[in-house]
C-alpha cells in the first residue's frame, strides 16, 4: 500500500450518492467494513481508486469518496490494472460480484493474480445475479433454481473462489461475513496493506433474490481457521478452502505469501532498459537512420 | 531510368523478408527512394512469400504496377508471377539445380538463368546463402547499391563475426561474377546512385512508424495481445517505452489489453493499444465506454482480410464500418486513416492530439501492406509537432468538481487521481455533470449532444483534407488509407495524359469533413471511390453523410490496387 | 370512450407492475384490447417506475400520446408526470396518508385523492395491499374489468389459500367503495366491456413472444447470459425448451453462449441467443464467424439505451448500425426488426427461416419498451406459419462433398456430424469449396460474392414492405422497429386530418428492399425517417444504400415516440 | 464417449491437407498419438468432432478425415460444447495451444471443466505463441524473451495447466509428452474413454520459437507419477502438479473421478420436465390464453 495519512474518519468516506441496495443488503455491511479499513488505514480520498464492473455489488464506488472507475461487466481488474500500472503511487482496490469476477470476467482474474498485479480484490459473494433478478451465478450451489434455470442448473459443481484464486497464485487469500463487519474490516485492512496481489471473498447475502443462501443461512456457519493453519503452505491453504468441516466456512487468511510483484518487475525492466522520461525523442528518430 | 520495381518470390522461410530488407536499406544508403511491398503466408513455415521493392530517384507514391524485374526462387513463385511476365520484363530464376527443373522460355521476356541454390550449396556449401547470391545477381545486373550493400553487410553480421561476414561478402560476389560471366545485359533496366547530397532520410515501416508516431506524441502506456499484421506496432513499443519510463504489457485478450488503456488513460497517461480485425471486434464495448465515459486514448488497427479470421497476412479496407460504425448504442469516435509511412508517423501524432484535445477514442487505421512495408521517409522533425495534452482540472477550493460539465464546445476539464478535490467516478452509465447516474431525457439527450458536438469542432479543427488537381474535372477521386497513394500516382499519370481528373485525399474518415467533401464534389462531374473491400464501405458513409452519389469502386482479392488499375477505372467512368 | 390510457406511478417494488399486469389480464378477458408500458429503474430497489395501460375495444397501434388518467403512488411520480396533467386529464392520487403530503389542485385537472397507504396499513393492516386498493379504485371509476378482475384474483390467489384471495378482494372493494362514497364521476372516462365473441386470443410479452416464436421455428437450442432487458427471453426459453427435449445453458458470458450456438448449430440444431446491446457488441467476431463458415443461426437483440452501459432499463433503438455494420471484415447478415408483440412471434419464426434458408446469421432487433409491453393478440394459428429447414447434404457415393460448393443461388447443402460422408472443418478461414483454407484471390472474390449473393435473393424472397395509404404524397413516412406502430397510428391521424400521408413499414432492415424503398419513395415529396437514437442510424443507412435523402427525425430521451410527436412531424414537414 | 466401432488404421484418420507445421514440430508427435488413440477406440469419421481454436496447435484438425470445427482464438470450449449438448452421441475432441485455452480463452475453462461437460481437451504446450512468432504465452517461464518481452516478462508466475484444471474440477487431468507419441497415444486414448471432462497437457516444444524449452530440454525431464499416487485424491494431485522434483515434469494421470456429466444433468433437467420431441406447438401457445 501506498497512500499517504490523513486523519478521516469512517463516515468521511461516504458519498452522498443514494445507496441503491435493497434495504437489509449485505453489500451494507461490506461499504461499513471498507469505510471502516479506509479509515484505520489512513488512505487519503485522492489517491485511493476504487474499481468495479457491473451488478449490485459494483455500484459500491459511487457510495465512497475517492476517485473511482464503474467500469463494465467483467472488465475491473483489467482496469485496475491499468490504473495501478500508470500511477502505482495509487491504492487500488477492485469490488465486485460473483458473476462479475468469476463468470463474465473469470478470464482476467488468473493472470491478474499470477502476475502478482498490486492490487487488492473484494468480492461481494451472494451467490447469485442480484442486478439482473435472479439467476444462478457461478458460485451458486449446484442444483440452484434461477430464472433461467426453472429446474435448477445442471453445474454439478461451482467456483470455489479460495481454491481459484489460490492455484492462479494470488499471494494473499482471505474469507469474510458480511455479517460480522468488525472482523471483516480487520481481514479487508489486512488484505490492503499486503504488497501484491490479494483477494478477499466475502459472503454477502442477497435478500431479494437468493431464498436459500441467507444471513440466517450463514450466520453460524462461519468458524475460525484453526490456529496451527500454516498460512504459508499454499497446499494446505487448498485443502482448507477446498474441504471445510461440513456445513462450516472457514474465516480469515488462507494464505499468505511474498513474491516480487508486477510493478516491481515492471520497475526491474525499465531499469535495465536505463529508463529515461526525458530522453530526447531525437534518440528513437535516430534508431532507423540508415 | 527513374524508377524500377523488383520482385522476388519463393517459399516462406528460404530468407526472401531479410535479404529484401537488406537491399532496400542499402539502396536508401545510396540515395535511392525505397518502398517494398512484402506477401506472407498465413502459416508459420512454407507458402509463397513475395517482397518487392520499387526503387526510385524521386519520392514513390505507392507500390505501382506490376514489376520490371521478377526473381524466382522457386516453382511456385514463377507459376504465381507468370501473368504479370509481360514482355518487356526481366526474369532471373534459380535454374539449373534449383526447384524449377526446365528452362523458361517467354516471349519478349529477358530471361536470365541463376543457379542460386546450386551455387549456395556446392561453391559456398551454405543453402541459406541463397539469397545472398541471388542479391548480389540483382544489384549488379541493375547497378543497384552495389558498394552500399558490401558495406551494410560488413556493418550488420560485424558483431557476428568476420567469418560470416565473409560468407556473406563471398555470396554477394558469386552472384555478381555468375552474371558477369554468363550474360550480357540484354534488358534496359539499370538504376544508379540517387542523389545523397542534403538527405536526412530513415528507412521504417509502417508499424514502426505508427509506434515511433506514439512516442513523440508522449505515449507512455502500451497494452496488447499479439495479432497479424499488427504485433510489430507493440513489437516495437515494447523495447521503446521503457527507454522513457513508459510502461508496456502484454494482455491475456484484447478486451484486456483495452480496459487497462482505459484505466491507464483514467490515471494520466497517454494510452494506447494496437490491433488487426478481430482484436478490434472484441473491443467493441468497451470503445463505447471510452466514449461514454470520455477517456483519451487511441487504438490502432492493423488492418487484415475478412470476415473472421479470414486472410490474417493478406491487404484489406474492411473494418472502416466497424470503426465508425461498430459497437452498441450511439457512440462517438474519431477514425483516421494513413496514406502512407511517413504519414502512419504523422496520424499517430494527430490521433493522440485528437484524443486528449477532445477526451475520445481515437482509432487509427493502417493495412497490413502498410503496416509490412517499409519506406525511406524524410526524418521527422520532432520541432514541427504540436503535442496536445488534455484539459486538466484545476482545484478551485470551493466548486464542487463537475467531471461530465456541460462546456461551450463539450470538452469538461479532466482530473486525475492525485488531484486534490478532483475525485469523480469514471462511469458507463448515462449520468449527470457530476458522473452521478442520471436516466433522465434531459441528462441522456445533453450528453449525447455533448459527445457528439465535440465531433462538430473536430471537422474544423483537423486540417482539410488535400485536394490534388485543380479547377474542373471529369472524375474526382476519394478514397482513404493506403490507397490515396496509389490513386495520387494514378491521378498523376491521368493528368499527363491531358484528363480532367482530381482527387481528394481525407486522412480523417470520421466525423467526414463534409464542407470540404461537398466543395470537392461540386467540382467534378463524377466522384469515384476505389476501396480494398467487399461492400464499398467508404462509398457508403460518403452517400450516407453526405448525399453525394459515388461511383463504387471496391476489389477486394487480397491485394491492393495498383495505379494502372485506377487510371483504368477512371477513363472508364469519364 | 373506445381507447383509453391510464398510468400508474411510484416507487420501484411497490407492486405497480404486478397491479398492472393484473389489470391488463382482466381487461383482456374482458374482450378489450390491451397494449402495456412499463418503465423501470436501473436500480433493483428505489427509483421511479411506471406502468401504462392502453385499453381499446379495437386493435391497439402503439403506446398512444400521454394518459387520460394517472395515478400517483407518491410524490416522486406526480413530479415526473406533472407535465402531462393537461387541462381533461384525471389524477388519483395517494392523499391523504401517502408519501404526497399536499392536496394537489391543477387547472382542468379532475383530481380524485384517494388515501391508498392509509387504507392498505390502517384498514387492512397491510401496506402490500395498496396497489390493490388502486386497482379497485381504477377499475370502479373507468368501468374496467370489474368482475374479470375479481375472477381473476380468485384464480390467481387461489393456490396461495384463501386468506390471501380475501386480502386482495377486499383490498379491491375497499379502493372501489372509497371512489364510491366519496366521489360523484365527474370525468367523461368510462370504458366499458369489450367484444367477446369470437375472439381467440393470448396475452404476452414481447419478450415471450420471440422466445414463442423461435419455438413455433423449432428452435431446440438457446444459450444465453442474463442482460437487462433481454433476459426474459431466455428465461421463457429456459421453461420451454426442456419440454421439447431442447437445450437451454446458461452461459458465462455472452462469447460463450453465442460460440455455443455456432457449435450448436453445425451440429445440426436450430440454435439462438438472446441479448442486449452489450451483448452483441461483444459478440461481433463470432457473428463473423457465422457469416465466414455460413452457419445459420438467430441472435435477439432487445435494445436499450446506450452506449456502453448506458441506460439498461430505457427505450432506444440504436443498435442498428452495429448489427448492420458491426464486425471487422465484409460480414453479410439479415437484420429483422419487430413492430409490435405479434409481430415478435412472426418474426422470430422468420428469423429461423432465413437463417436456415441462407445458413447466415439473423438478428431480430426489438427494444426494451416492446420486450417488456405485454398485448392482447389474435392466438397463433400454427398452421399459418411455414417452417424452413436447412438444405441437407445428401450422400451421392461418389463426388467428394464440398462444403462451400458455388452453386447458383450462393447456398451450399450443408451436412451434419453423424452424415457418413460428410465430413468437413467449419473454419473462420478463407476457404476453397472444399473448406481448405485457402487465400487466393479467386477463393476470396468468389466466397465473398457468395456470401453476400445470398443477400440478393433475400430481398426478393421476404414479404415487401407494406404500404400505409396510397397514391401520391407530400410526406412520406419510413421507420423501423416498434416506432413502425406509432407511425401507424400517427399517418392513421394524419389522413384522417385529410392530410397526404403514406407510411413504409419495412421489417427487413438488412439487406434494404431497395425498389421497394424507392418505388414508395417516387410516390412522396418528402420521405420522413422518425427513429430513438442520436445519429439517425436508418436514415444514414436508407441513404447510404438507396441514394434518397429523407429528413431524419431522431429522438433520443430513451422513451418511445407518442404518435403526436410524428404527426407534428409530419406537419412541419409539409 | 459414445462413437461406435470401425475398422480404421491410425493413417486412415489422416486428411489429404497439407501439414503446415515447421519440420520437426512437437504437433506432429500430436497427430501421431493422436491418430493411433482414435484408431485403438475405433473412433469413427463420422461421428467424432474435433475443435480448435486458433494458433498452430489449433491447425490440426485439419490434418484429420473427421468433422471439425476450426473456430475462433479462445472459443474452441464453447464451441465444442455447444457440438456436444446439440448431439450428445458425437465424440468431442477440443485441441489448442497454451494461448489459446489458457489466454484469451481462459475465461472459458473453469466453466467447462466445472460442469463436467462431456469432452475431452488435448492442449498443446508450447510455452510460446508460435503462430503470431513468439511472444510469451501464459506457461512460458517468468522473464521469458519473446518479441513483445525484450526485456524478459514481468510475470512473477506463469499458468499450471494441471493445477488450474484440476481446481477447476476436471474429473481427468493427465501430461504428456510429444516425444513420447506411444506413452502419449495411450493417455489420449484414456482421456477420451472418460466420462465427462478430461484434459490432457501435452509438452509440444516449438523449435521454431522457443529456444529455451525445446525437445532436447525436455528429452529427460519426464518421469512418471509414483506408483503410490492416489489418482482420487484432488488434494494430492494439485500437490504433484505445483510441486513436482526440482527439473522435472509428471507425466500420467494426476487425477481422476467420477462425477454427473452436463449431459447427464441435463437429460434429468428434461426428464422433470416431461420432455417430449413432438409435443403439439399449441400447448406452448395455449399456456398464454386469457
Ligand atoms: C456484457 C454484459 N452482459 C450482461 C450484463 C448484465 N448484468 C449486469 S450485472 C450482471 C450479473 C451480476 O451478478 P454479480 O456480478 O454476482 O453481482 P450482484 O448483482 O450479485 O452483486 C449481469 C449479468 C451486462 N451489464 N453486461
Ligand atoms: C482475437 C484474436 N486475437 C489474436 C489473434 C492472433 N493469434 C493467433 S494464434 C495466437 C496465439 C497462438 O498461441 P497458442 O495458442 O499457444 O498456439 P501455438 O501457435 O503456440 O500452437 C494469437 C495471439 C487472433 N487470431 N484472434
Ligand atoms: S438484489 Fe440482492 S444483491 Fe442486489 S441490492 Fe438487492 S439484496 Fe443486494
Ligand atoms: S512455429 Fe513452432 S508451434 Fe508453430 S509450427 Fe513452427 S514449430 Fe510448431
Ligand atoms: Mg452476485
Ligand atoms: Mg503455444
Amino acid at each position: 500500500m501506498t497512500a499517504t495519512a490523513e486523519t478521516l474518519k469512517a463516515k468521511d468516506y461516504k458519498s452522498d450518492i443514494r445507496v441503491v441496495w435493497c434495504p437489509g443488503c449485505g453489500d451494507y455491511g461490506v461499504l461499513n467494513a471498507v469505510q471502516n479499513a479506509f479509515a484505520a488505514l489512513k488512505l487519503t480520498i485522492d489517491n485511493t481508486v476504487c474499481v468495479s464492473g457491473i451488478g449490485c455489488s459494483s455500484r459500491l464506488p459511487y457510495f465512497l469518496k475517492t476517485y473511482g472507475f464503474h467500469s463494465l461487466h467483467g472488465r475491473s481488474l483489467p482496469v485496475a490494472s491499468g490504473v495501478k500500472l500508470a500511477n502505482p503511487n495509487l491504492e487500488v482496490v477492485v469490488f465486485g460480484g460473483d458473476g462479475d469476477l468469476f463468470s463474465i470476467g473469470g478470464g482476467h482474474f488468473p493472470h491478474v493474480a499470477r502476475k502478482n498485479t498490486d492490487l487488492t480484490c473484494v468480492m461481494m459473494d451472494n451467490h447469485v445475479y442480484g442486478l439482473t433478478k435472479g439467476q444462478a451465478s457461478p458460485t451458486s450451489t449446484p442444483g440452484t433454481v434461477g430464472t433461467l434455470t426453472p429446474f435448477g442448473t445442471p453445474d454439478p459443481a461451482a467456483v470455489n473462489p479460495l481454491a481459484y484464486s489460490l492455484t492462479y497464485g494470488a499471494t494473499f487469500v482471505a474469507q469474510g461475513f458480511s455479517g460480522d463487519p468488525k472482523g471483516l474490516s480487520q481481514t479487508v485492512q489486512q488484505a490492503i496493506s499486503h504488497k501484491g496481489f490479494s483477494f478477499v471473498n466475502i459472503i454477502s447475502p442477497c435478500l431479494t433474490f437468493n431464498k436459500v443462501d441467507t444471513f440466517d443461512f450463514f450466520k453460524d456457519s462461519f468458524i475460525d481457521l484453526p490456529a496451527d493453519h500454516d498460512k504459508s503452505n499454499l497446499v494446505s491453504a487448498l485443502d482448507k478452502a477446498v474441504n471445510p468441516p461440513a456445513g462450516k466456512l472457514y474465516s480469515g487468511i488462507f494464505f499468505e505469501t511474498q513474491r516480487p510483484t508486477l510493478v516491481e518487475n515492471l520497475k526491474k525492466i525499465n531499469q535495465k532498459a536505463k529508463a529515461d522520461k526525458n530522453r530526447d525523442i531525437n534518440t528513437f528518430i535516430d534508431e532507423f537512420k540508415i | 531510368m527513374s524508377d524500377l520495381i523488383i520482385r522476388i518470390g519463393g517459399e516462406g522461410g528460404e530468407g526472401i523478408i531479410s535479404a529484401g530488407d537488406m537491399v532496400a536499406e542499402a539502396a536508401c544508403r545510396s540515395g535511392l527512394e525505397v518502398l517494398t511491398f512484402k506477401t506472407f503466408p498465413a502459416e508459420i513455415r512454407g507458402g509463397y512469400a513475395m517482397y518487392q521493392i520499387r526503387f526510385s530517384k524521386d519520392k514513390i507514391l505507392s507500390e505501382g504496377t506490376g514489376f520490371q524485374v521478377f526473381c524466382a526462387f522457386n516453382q511456385e513463385a514463377l507459376d504465381k508471377n507468370k501473368k504479370e511476365l509481360i514482355p518487356g520484363t526481366v526474369l532471373i530464376y534459380d535454374f539449373p539445380g534449383g526447384d524449377i527443373e526446365q528452362e523458361v522460355k517467354m516471349d519478349g521476356v529477358v530471361t536470365y538463368p541463376l543457379p542460386m541454390s546450386k551455387i549456395a550449396k556446392k561453391d559456398l556449401d551454405m543453402y541459406r546463402a541463397k539469397n545472398m547470391v541471388a542479391l548480389g545477381a540483382l544489384s549488379y545486373m541493375f547497378d543497384i547499391a552495389k558498394e552500399d550493400l558490401k558495406e551494410l553487410i560488413r556493418q550488420k553480421f560485424g558483431k557476428k563475426g568476420q567469418a560470416v561476414v565473409d560468407t556473406n561478402l563471398k555470396a554477394i560476389e558469386s552472384g555478381e561474377n555468375y552474371m558477369k560471366e554468363n550474360y550480357k545485359k540484354t534488358d534496359p533496366y539499370t538504376m544508379g546512385l540517387g542523389n545523397k547530397t542534403g538527405k536526412d532520410v530513415i528507412i521504417i515501416s509502417g508499424n514502426e512508424a505508427a509506434g515511433l508516431g506514439a512516442m513523440i506524441a508522449g505515449c507512455n502506456f502500451l497494452s496488447a495481445y499479439p495479432i497479424t499484421p499488427a504485433t510489430e506496432v507493440a513489437n516495437y513499443m515494447s523495447s521503446a517505452l521503457p527507454k522513457r519510463d513508459g510502461t508496456l504489457v502484454q494482455a491475456e485478450d484484447e478486451m484486456a489489453s483495452l480496459a487497462q488503456v482505459l484505466g491507464a488513460s483514467y490515471a494520466g497517461a497517454k494510452a494506447m493499444t494496437s490491433t488487426s480485425g478481430p482484436g478490434l471486434s472484441l473491443m467493441q464495448e468497451l470503445l463505447g465506454y471510452a466514449s461514454m465515459a470520455e477517456l483519451p486514448c487511441v487504438i490502432v488497427d492493423v488492418q487484415r482480410g475478412g470476415p473472421s479470421t479470414g486472410l490474417p497476412t493478406k491487404h484489406e479496407q474492411s473494418d472502416l464500418f466497424m470503426a465508425v460504425h461498430g459497437g452498441h448504442g450511439d457512440a462517438s469516435r474519431i477514425v483516421l486513416s494513413a496514406e502512407n509511412v511517413a504519414d502512419a508517423i504523422d496520424l499517430a501524432v494527430d490521433a493522440f492530439n485528437l484524443a486528449e484535445k477532445y477526451q475520445i477514442p481515437v482509432i487509427l487505421l493502417t493495412d497490413g501492406s502498410l503496416g509490412f512495408r517499409t519506406e525511406s521517409v524524410a526524418r521527422p522533425d520532432p520541432k514541427k509537432y504540436k503535442i496536445i495534452n488534455r484539459d486538466r482540472y484545476k482545484p478551485n477550493g470551493s466548486d464542487k468538481y463537475l467531471r461530465y460539465k456541460l462546456t461551450e464546445n463539450g470538452i469538461s476539464p479532466m482530473s486525475q487521481p492525485g488531484d486534490p478535490g478532483g475525485a469523480y467516478i469514471s462511469t458507463g452509465l448515462e449520468h449527470a455533470e457530476s458522473s452521478a447516474p442520471s436516466f433522465t431525457p434531459e441528462d441522456h439527450n445533453r450528453m449525447l449532444d455533448k459527445r457528439f458536438g465535440k465531433l462538430k469542432d473536430v471537422v474544423d479543427f483537423y486540417p482539410a483534407p488535400e485536394v490534388q488537381g485543380e479547377g474542373q474535372a471529369d472524375v474526382g477521386v476519394i478514397s482513404w488509407g493506403s490507397t490515396l497513394g496509389t490513386v495520387r500516382e494514378a491521378v498523376n499519370m491521368a493528368r499527363k495524359e491531358g484528363l480532367k481528373v482530381k482527387a481528394l485525399h481525407p486522412k480523417l474518415v470520421w466525423p467526414l469533413q463534409e464542407k470540404q467533401i461537398l466543395a470537392f464534389a461540386a467540382t467534378c462531374k463524377k466522384i469515384l471511390v476505389p476501396e480494398v473491400n467487399k461492400q464499398g464501405q467508404f462509398a457508403e458513409i460518403l452517400r450516407g453523410k453526405t448525399g453525394i452519389n459515388p461511383i463504387s469502386y471496391p476489389i477486394y482479392g487480397g491485394l491492393p490496387f495498383s495505379p494502372k488499375q485506377i487510371l483504368e477505372k477512371i477513363k472508364e467512368a469519364m
